[in-house]
């Protein structure tokens, strides 16, 4: 259980795993692998392996953290079911909670990045300025260029807080768009919606939808 | 979830068309529809930096809304137009196709949701380093003088102007069809009869005839008007039947009470 | 070696051990034994015992880190033995220049301390915890003290090293806040010098404020 027997598939002396213990413990921000391989004299893929069985190590022996990876590097972190003890120690720790809207855009930009604001629009129907600024101002999102075609718009991206946001390592992390694709059941409901009726259909005779169309 | 679907507040058309279809299960004809177009109405006047395109999209949208209820409430044609058939389908499927995208966004944003409540009850370790390494640590307010300071302080608390909307392409758009349904309820037992081309000259919008068409529906609806088109493609003709002189009040719009 | 062992002398649940863990994970300073003993709900000799054998038990698991007592409490600290990487980590993996945010919301704290967290973000309008660990790490604020009031909020001030780097005695030194709201072709001016980033806008030695600083 203990990490002298973590990076046991690579000949890596222990003294290795301790380091890159240490330097794990110090980060204020996820380590990317890169910078892990530069610090600790390593091949990439090697600290990226020293890295899991740290991971799985800690895992195994039952500790109150964990080793994760989080927006493109590692980190440690408390592990989630004793939130309530942490809580308790960061009193400020309050952390606010996206709204839906705030939520459906964050998801329209991960998707779509690079994105305009008018294609955000006219995903979601509504003016998105307001949200943009939220989430621009929550460091969620940021701008990260500009449409090359006539009126360069700005085009907006998600951002590594983002990522810790979600507890995700990348984008690239999500699962597939399509899997959230609507199924047959609602197309089908909006279809029924939004029927075009046949030319010689009737009229409905007393058109007294009013109440139903209240709730 | 973040996401509280019963809310009555609406996040604009889409919202609450995805809402009326797909949770209550009513079909548009059943809808006030001037709610949905009013609802248009309002994000093209909320619009902060004017975008036209989308502003035109909504538009075209609405109209589209209008068209499939228009083909439910009036008389059934025998003569149908192959290619105004075949328009009307290309816009509904096109509608269909955004409500699907709308829907599968605002799926993904309560998986969003979820995760994003599931990280915020892991905390990271920002300690970083002790003080045995403070020396190290490169000083970041190297050139930084007591006046850049106060610059910095300065802007920090200077109150950001509010951006000036500019609105004047798309005008005042302030149609609603209340206010239509007061003006024809005022004018249509004068005249009797006027044709749709007539009663509409003086506007300028297509939003605002738009409108104009839509509280016709609904007087019609209510059995006041009687629309009349001999010829296709000819003029449409508008008859009151109603009362010579009715209230206002006296015509109540379905409101809607989600 | 697992932390379920480590609390054996007393029979406390494996769990209030982990969740001592993933306190003691998240403090930005060393935890007071009475602190702990709060959270945890166990009597601080209890407590004192736990970290006691949490900090034997990492010793002979041979970690990167220990839990060690320091003045004022309990607090993980990297092995001496892994300094040079954890100093690596420090020269290589930091960024070297305040960030806008960053100088901003240290103007406030100077200017206005003491002054909590939410009274930060309440005059701009965004989060500021991620600025006030960078600042804090960086030993130009600290925390103060607490609010009397309820919830007892965290007041940060200025640290006697802010004012040595300025090369001043006291925050009295730093120019006068003039109680005047700016006109509005002031603010236009902000607006604007705000928008148009000037290339020398990058450098502390002209952020763009000065021309407006009221000097």
């Amino acid at each position: 259980m203990s990490p002298q027997n973590a990076g046991a598939p690579t000949p890596v002396d222990a003294d290795i795993v301790r380091a890159l213990e240490a330097v794990l413990l110090v980060a204020t921000e996820p380590v990317p692998v890169a910078l892990l391989s530069d610090i600790l004299g390593l091949a990439p893929d090697v600290v990226d392996g020293l890295c899991r069985s740290l991971a799985d190590a800690y895992g195994e022996a039952g500790h109150g953290f964990e080793l994760v990876q989080v927006a493109g590097g590692y980190r440690y972190q408390t592990r989630a079911e004793f939130a309530p003890y942490v809580e308790r120690y960061i009193l400020d720790g309050q952390r606010a909670r996206l709204s839906g809207a705030a939520l459906e855009t964050l998801a329209i930009v991960a998707y779509k990045q690079p994105i305009s604001r008018s294609q955000i629009a006219s995903i979601r129907g509504v003016d998105p300025d307001g949200v943009l600024r939220t989430l621009q101002s929550r460091g969620y999102i940021d701008q990260v260029g500009r449409d090359p075609g006539p009126g360069q718009a700005v085009m907006w991206g998600t951002t590594p807080a983002f990522l810790e946001k979600l507890g995700i390592n990348s984008v690239n992390d999500l699962p597939p768009i399509a899997e959230f694709v609507p199924g047959a059941d609602v197309v089908e409901a909006l279809e029924i919606g939004l029927r075009i009726p046949r030319a010689d259909d009737v009229t409905p005779s007393a058109p007294t939808g009013d109440a139903t169309g209240g709730e | 979830m973040a996401v509280d679907v019963s809310t009555p507040v609406f996040e604009g058309p889409f919202d609450l068309l995805l809402h009326l279809i797909l949770k209550e299960q009513v079909d548009i004809y059943e809808v006030n529809l001037s709610l949905i177009v009013d609802a248009y109405l309002s994000e093209v006047d909320k619009m902060q930096s004017l975008d036209l395109d989308v502003a035109t999209e909504f538009l075209l949208i609405a109209a589209t809304l209008v068209e499939l209820k228009a083909r439910r409430l009036l008389p059934g044609r025998e003569d149908v137009d192959l290619d105004e058939e075949l328009a009307l389908w290309e816009e509904r499927d096109l509608l269909l196709a955004r409500l699907l995208e709308c829907k599968t966004f605002k799926d993904v944003g309560r998986v969003f949701g979820s995760l994003a409540d599931e990280a915020d009850r892991c905390f990271a370790r920002t300690a970083g380093p002790d003080e045995r390494f403070a020396e190290l640590m490169p000083d970041l307010l190297e050139g930084v003088r007591p006046k850049h300071v106060h610059a910095a302080y300065v802007r920090a608390t200077t109150p950001k102007p509010e951006p000036k909307v500019d609105l004047f392409h798309v005008g005042a758009i302030k149609a609603n069809v209340s206010d239509a349904l007061a003006e024809l309820v005022d004018e249509l037992p004068r005249v009797r009869r006027i044709t749709f081309r007539r009663l509409t000259a003086d506007l300028v919008d297509r939003i605002e005839i738009i409108v104009r068409f839509l509280a016709l529906l609904e007087l019609f609806k209510q059995g006041y008007l009687e629309i009349e088109q001999s010829e296709k493609f000819g003029d449409i003709d508008i008859v009151w039947i109603g009362e010579e002189r009715i209230p206002v009040g006296a015509i109540a719009i379905d409101d809607y009470e989600g």
